[in-house]
């Protein structure tokens, strides 16, 4: 509650001030667990903010809204650590200029939350660091563990169970920060690299070419899982690519905003055990 | 609606008797939209070609399937038969059945088989393909030369003296390169620099060249016909305009010991210095790493001496930016530094030499003046070993491939020694003799036979010294036994190997190299001369070992290829690129960093006002080279490549 | 089981190295098993994981992706660029059940046609023992049958 | 006295309506989610949830299907239809809300052309709807003047008993009598009263919000805009209604021969307008949730006399930014009072 009443305050200043044009936080939703993004632009509305450890979403999709940032006025945003990962992230990748968006950070630990020292994406670099240097960023599952021990053969039969039930309403992609593509190449039909029909065939090449546009990219914030009607559990794909991408390129996504995509760069001394 | 041509090669029997080309000519004239699948002996033969033309027009076909050789064989020559009757060129692709199917397989049917399925997807990638047309290029007349020695100063002298403009860029402070060490030039014996300075000096003055000594090469941007080149004129602190090279400067210079990197080591130099006596330009330079002045701020001993005010000690590296057409690079070599062979014991022993060191003993100009002196005390060795492949073909401790030139430089040093000191004794220990060129086995014939150079089959294991003697012990393998030479000098038979920096210098103009660092050529037979990259070529031993007629031989044929490209106000090339679609870009720029030839820009879309819209990115169509590395990074598959796009290889796939 | 199981394999390779090893195959007339479809491409940088996945949906029981050895790039570092892809593909593929197996990768130059022809016949050989791969093929089958319910 | 559906009898009543060669499908909570889905045997029916995930439209409207096997020779084009299969089916324990949205899309699938898929699945199909007993803060049917008993589009509505041990059974159709009447022997009269029904509070003012929907001013109201920023625009909402039924048709295959599909369609997503010049008549999220509201609430009564929404709040109770029709509408009252 003093970091929400703190954070009310600093967002009067930052509207009232004319600093920064819209604030996006969140407010209640339509049950006491859930939370709404919430978009405010004037300083009486900064009472409407909620933060508690309901907050979940991470909103920084929001900010690549075609038009939000092209006025070059400045966007304050409450992100978790993910958030601000995935900031480094369309920064690095020429979406956002991320002079303009100013950080209202936080984190949480059970029901209690703290703030997050910092104004910019930039001053996050030494928590994000720590991060890193603590990844796994989440600890493994159970049920990642067990996929991880299946055989091919069972593994393809536990996504065959998942994936049929995908009803490619696309939600995962809409809820991703990092889908910001005008066009996704599901939705190019020349040539239709991805069968659009949600049958279990469709379905296993939207979410294999999903995951892998997302290697190397992906922070793990999650917003796809939870917004998956059907509940597939997405995030063990992603869990897995961020395995590997660290493993392999050391490369932990969003770190700053200077970091190549790790799917466009190259080191002479890659790992190649696996080529004949 | 498509109206494609499948045209079935026998190849003789090289296909037919393995590919049942009538089954497959039957089951190709069944597939959606071929309207014309027929059989034929040779396809490639002129009746073939005429056949397939007739066919174009009689049927107006919209694209033709070759089922035959590898389109490396033909693809050119079927292209070009259509464009004759009329269809674009790129309406024509092969199916390989005869390299990847007819000549790797025994059981006919499975061979029929997958020859349907190759000419089955042929035919459902040319229904997608584009008539494209060639990309057309305008050409910068005027070439660089990278590297002023023989080999650099002959292309220069070959492009200039046809007429177009040259510069030519050499890093040291005069041209000359290797060649202007060196004592005589084996097979004539013809002194070196007899035979070099005359073309230095014409290089110099020569009207069309402009020529850049102590200069670098900072960075080529730009792509062939249109390079972009950075040059760094490093400073001399002289001014190169009103000095006169009167060299009053030199002798006041009061540092006077510092080895002579054109002696290599042998002799030397001032702080303030022309590297030799016939240097081009011959203006010298401050050694900055020596200079007292630099080091402590006191002397300027040359500024006083000088007449002309030509010393600056402020001088500053100047750039210029230059617009090139073509590129000859010409870089050159080194020896390798023999330190590593511990039992041969050069550096440890003054009088173990190697043979650059030996071409400046016997040098008239060198610092013995031509008189062959050991290093340690100057007295005139009596017996001298030399050993041959000292760090080539050796690839534990040196460099596999073979110097090429040292067999013969090494029966040169034993002639030359001959004729200085008369009742001398050469030994030189070799693996083989490998005199293949015109006069050069006749000319170690002659070391061999009157000046009695004795050669011992084997190799040295060590060399140590002994009573003011250099022992030199190895083993006879013709003898089976081992010998020992008490010598006064030992020559290594030193490995030319790539400059020092090939590699990083390689990445600047981006050329490809290979593990050594010597320059790949595009083809090792049949474009020798030619980089992969388009519009810089090769000249000299910055590609391989090599003496010097294959050098000038190779810096004459740069010369033509770049004067080839001249000929023509533009240039055309294969429409194989990437292109964007903007709509959907999102500029992310992953292609940005993927495209392995910088060949990918941001472009701004504004809208009516100017206002920016978005910005999204541009492939310069002269830059890209057709890899597709940006494609396949694109996410929203926004970058397509002509030749082989999306649509093209979805086809090729779903017609299997 | 009559007839020994003929697997179906769709190879990806450049043309400057790979395509011009199997031709060098041919001209050397060495002889290898005829399971496997080229399909060429300028270089490894070119060929995208879509080509993979349309492959196995177009029934491929294994898929074969070559191309020029680290450093002998005709473009350079297309293949480092196609290096990584595949080492993430590779394990995406795992992980979602497709054996690493059916997806071989492979560095042959413009002058291992002896390295081609016994790759392909490693490649059929290895595919022929793992079969069909009827888990993918269950899902095709799924896309061809009739309405349901 | 009434006819009483024992729980304990399901197990046989399921039996024997497989042994008829009826399908029996019914609400399944299978890995984590749940939807109408065909069972072996009574166990595997789960009566505890609110409502199933998915709702009951893709049992006839399926997300993807098959209409048209074609192949390709030559010049020659052959074609063979994909109908939809003869096979009498029974639902139990339809909901409500879902067995409504089936009466509601039945004109649109019939006014111009009768859509064989549609109709062949819904003939064939005996819908047994449970009245709910349980509601959950996204339920809305008593808004659009539904109940959590509604009768609409059901063959039998089963009454749950308080006692829990069944169901009283009433039998609305022909279809469902008939279905009833294999069972016939394990039901039986009985007096226990029946549980209360859910109470499902009325969260908006329908009529008001349609005046409002109907007044051509609120077309351009910027109430669009902002009701509809947080919309990310994906279809989550449109894929679980159980009225939206828009689809689109897609040609899958290879150079030889090919299936023409009939895939779900979602209003949200951008591309559902695009026009191939590269013109979105709807550009904005904004537009694409307005016609969303709109074509529920304005244009479909327009065309069919009865609103497109049969209260289930799926939209709102898996949307990933937890908007939905019950917020919009809520929102729509207050305005127009």
């Amino acid at each position: 509650m003093i970091t929400q009443e703190q954070y009310r305050t600093r967002v009067k200043e930052l509207l009232s001030s004319g600093t920064v044009k819209m604030v996006i936080g969140y407010k209640p939703g339509s049950t006491p667990d859930r939370r709404r993004p919430l978009f405010i632009r004037t300083a009486e509305e900064a009472n409407r903010l909620v933060l508690d450890s309901a907050c979940i979403t991470n909103l920084s999709g929001y900010l690549v809204t075609e038009g939000l940032l092209s006025d070059e006025k400045k966007v304050a945003i409450f992100l978790r650590p993910e958030g601000i990962r995935s900031i480094n992230i369309l920064a690095a990748e020429s979406q956002l200029n991320a002079d303009q968006i100013i950080i209202l950070g936080f984190d949480s630990t059970g029901s209690v939350v703290k703030t997050l020292d910092g104004t910019h994406a930039g001053d996050f670099s030494e928590l994000l660091g720590s991060i890193k240097q603590n990844s796994p960023v989440k600890p493994s599952e159970v049920l990642f563990e067990q996929v991880e021990q299946m055989t091919p053969a069972e593994r393809f039969a536990f996504w065959q169970e998942e994936f049929s039930r995908c009803i490619k309403c696309y939600a995962c992609r809409q809820a991703c920060p990092m889908c910001y593509c005008r066009r996704c190449i599901v939705d190019s039909n020349q040539p239709q690299w991805v069968n659009t029909s949600s049958h279990t065939l469709g379905n296993f090449e939207w979410n294999i070419v999903r995951a892998f546009h997302l290697a190397g990219r992906c922070v793990e914030c999650g917003n796809c899982g939870r917004a998956c009607p059907v509940n597939i559990p997405l995030r063990l794909i992603n869990r897995r690519m961020a395995q590997e991408v660290i493993e392999a390129f050391d490369h932990f996504p969003g770190l700053n905003q200077t970091q190549e995509p790790v799917l466009a760069s190259f080191k002479k001394d890659d790992s190649e055990t696996f080529i004949l | 609606m498509a109206k494609i041509g499948v045209f079935i090669c026998h190849c003789g029997e090289n296909i037919g008797a393995k590919v049942d080309c009538s089954r497959l000519a039957e089951a190709l004239g069944e597939h959606p939209g071929v309207a014309v699948s027929v059989e034929y002996k040779y396809f490639c033969s002129d009746p073939g070609q005429e056949s397939v033309k007739k066919a174009i027009r009689d049927n107006n076909l919209t694209g033709v399937v070759v089922a035959a050789c590898s389109p490396r064989m033909h693809e050119a020559t079927f292209r070009k038969a259509c464009a004759e009757a009329g269809l674009n060129p790129y309406q024509c692709e092969i199916a390989n059945i005869r390299e990847q199917c007819s000549w790797v397989h025994t059981d006919k049917d499975m061979a029929t088989e997958k020859a349907m399925d190759i000419t089955r997807s042929m035919v459902e990638k040319v229904k997608r393909n584009n008539n494209l047309q060639p990309i057309e290029v305008p050409v910068t007349r005027r070439a660089l030369v990278i590297g002023g020695g023989i080999a650099g100063i002959q292309a220069a002298l070959d492009i200039a003296n046809a007429g177009q403009e040259v510069v030519l860029v050499e890093r040291e402070p005069s041209l000359g390169g290797h060649m202007a060490q060196l004592s005589e030039t084996f097979p004539t014996l013809d002194c070196s620099q007899c035979i070099m300075t005359p073309r230095m000096v014409e290089a110099a003055q020569h009207p069309n060249i402009r020529l850049l000594t102590y200069a670098e090469i900072e960075s080529v941007d730009g792509y062939i016909g249109n390079f972009k080149v950075k040059v760094r004129m490093k400073s001399r602190c002289v001014d190169m305009n009103s000095c006169t090279g009167c060299g009053d400067c030199i002798t006041k210079c009061p540092l006077k010991k510092i080895p002579s990197e054109f002696d290599c080591g042998l002799g030397k130099r001032t702080a303030i210095y022309t590297p030799f006596a016939q240097s081009v330009p011959n203006k010298p330079v401050i050694d900055k790493a020596n200079c007292i002045y630099f080091k402590n701020g006191k002397c300027k001993i040359c500024t006083k001496s000088c007449q002309f005010n030509s010393i600056n000690f402020e001088m500053q590296d100047e750039f210029i930016e230059l617009e090139i057409g073509a590129i000859v690079v010409a870089t050159g070599f080194q020896v390798q530094n023999n330190a590593q062979y511990g039992e041969y014991g050069y550096g440890k022993y003054p009088d173990v030499i190697n043979g650059l060191q030996f071409e400046r003993l016997a040098s008239a100009s060198g610092p013995t003046a031509g008189k062959i002196l050991r290093p340690s005390d100057g007295k005139e060795p009596q017996t001298v070993v030399f050993i041959q492949c000292a760090g080539s073909r050796d690839p534990s401790k040196g460099v596999r491939y073979c110097s090429k030139i040292c067999c013969m430089y090494t029966a040169k040093h034993a002639m030359l020694y001959a004729h200085k000191v008369h009742d001398g004794k050469t030994h030189i220990f070799y693996m083989d003799i490998r005199a293949a060129g015109k006069g050069y086995d006749e000319f170690s014939r002659r070391a061999i036979e009157e000046d009695e150079a004795s050669y011992v089959r084997g190799r040295v294991s060590k060399v140590w010294q002994e009573n003011g003697k250099l022992m030199v012990r190895g083993v006879d393998t013709l003898l089976g036994k081992p010998v020992e030479i008490a010598a006064d000098m030992v020559v290594l038979a030193t490995t030319m190997i790539p400059q020092p920096d090939a590699k990083e210098f390689a990445k600047t103009i981006g050329i490809g190299y290979d593990e050594y660092g010597f320059y790949n050529e595009a083809h090792l037979k049949l474009r020798p001369v030619e980089s992969s990259t388009a519009g810089i070529f090769l000249a000299g031993a910055c590609q391989s070992p090599k003496d010097i007629p294959d050098s000038v031989a190779q810096a004459s044929a740069s010369a033509s290829k770049v004067l080839a490209l001249f000929s023509k106000d533009k240039l055309e090339r294969e429409p194989v690129i990437a292109i964007n679609n903007e709509a959907t870009c999102a500029g992310c720029w992953g292609c940005v960093l993927a495209c392995p030839y910088n060949a990918i820009e941001k472009k701004d879309i504004l809208d009516r006002s100017g206002r920016l819209i978005k910005r999204v990115a541009f492939v310069n169509p002269g830059l890209c080279q057709g890899c597709g590395t940006c494609v396949t990074f694109c996410r929203s598959n926004s970058i397509d490549l002509a030749g082989f796009t999306e649509k093209q290889i979805f086809a090729e796939v779903m017609g299997l | 089981m009559s007839e020994p199981f003929e697997p179906k394999i769709v190879a990806f390779v450049c043309t400057y190295c790979t395509y011009a090893g199997a031709d060098l195959a041919g001209t050397s007339r060495l002889k290898y098993a005829p399971n496997v479809r080229t399909i060429r491409l300028p270089c490894t940088g070119r060929i995208s994981p879509m080509f993979i996945l349309k492959a196995l949906q177009k029934g491929a029981d294994g898929v074969l992706v070559s191309g020029c050895h680290p450093g002998d790039c005709h473009f350079t570092h297309g293949n480092y660029h196609a290096r990584r892809r595949w080492m993430v593909f590779r394990s995406l593929l795992d992980f979602i059940g497709i054996p690493p197996e059916r997806v071989k990768y492979s560095w042959i130059s413009a002058a291992e046609g002896v390295k081609f022809a016994e790759l392909i016949n490693s490649v059929t050989e290895d595919i022929r023992k793992l079969g069909p791969f009827d888990q993918y093929k269950e899902l095709i089958e799924e896309t061809e049958a009739e309405a349901t319910h | 006295m009434t006819k009483i559906l024992f729980t304990d009898k399901l197990h046989n009543c399921v039996e024997k309506w497989q042994s008829a060669g009826l399908t029996v499908i019914g609400p399944v909570q299978k890995a984590n989610s749940s939807s109408y889905a065909t069972v072996k045997n009574a166990g595997e029916l789960d009566f505890n949830m609110v409502l199933p995930d998915r709702s009951i439209k893709e049992l006839f409207f399926p997300q993807t299907e098959p209409i048209l096997h074609y192949s390709i020779k030559k010049q020659e084009i052959n074609t063979r239809e994909s109908l939809p299969p003869n096979e009498p089916r029974i639902i139990f324990g339809a909901r409500a809300c879902d067995a409504s949205g089936l009466a509601i899309d039945d004109p649109l699938f019939g006014w111009d052309y009768k859509d064989e898929y549609w109709f062949q699945r819904r003939n064939e199909s005996v819908i047994v709807t449970i009245a709910c007993t349980k509601a959950d803060d996204f339920c809305m049917c008593t808004s659009l003047t539904l109940a959590p008993d509604s009768t609409k589009g059901s063959d039998v509505l089963l009454r749950p008993l308080e006692n829990n041990k069944g169901w009283q059974v009433e039998e609305l159709t022909e279809r469902g009598r008939e279905a009833f009447a294999k069972i016939a022997d394990f039901l039986q009269e009985s007096s226990e009263p029946a549980a209360p029904l859910a109470v499902v509070e009325e969260k908006f003012d329908l009529d008001s919000c349609v005046a409002w929907l109907k007044n051509p001013e609120n077309f351009d109201s910027k109430f669009w805009k902002e009701i509809s920023m947080r919309c990310i625009g994906c279809a989550s909402c449109t894929f679980l209604c159980p009225t939206c039924h828009c689809f689109d048709i897609q040609d899958e295959g290879d150079t030889y021969s090919g299936i023409r599909r009939k895939n779900w369609d979602s209003c949200s997503f951008s591309l559902f307008t695009m026009h191939t010049s590269g013109h979105n008549p709807r550009s904005t999220q904004s537009a694409r949730w307005r016609q969303r509201i709109m074509h529920k609430f304005n244009y479909f009564p327009g065309k069919f006399s009865v609103n497109s929404c049969s209260g289930c709040g799926r939209c709102s109770r898996q949307c990933p930014v937890d908007m939905g029709i019950t917020e919009t509408l809520q929102e729509i009252s207050k305005l127009s009072q």
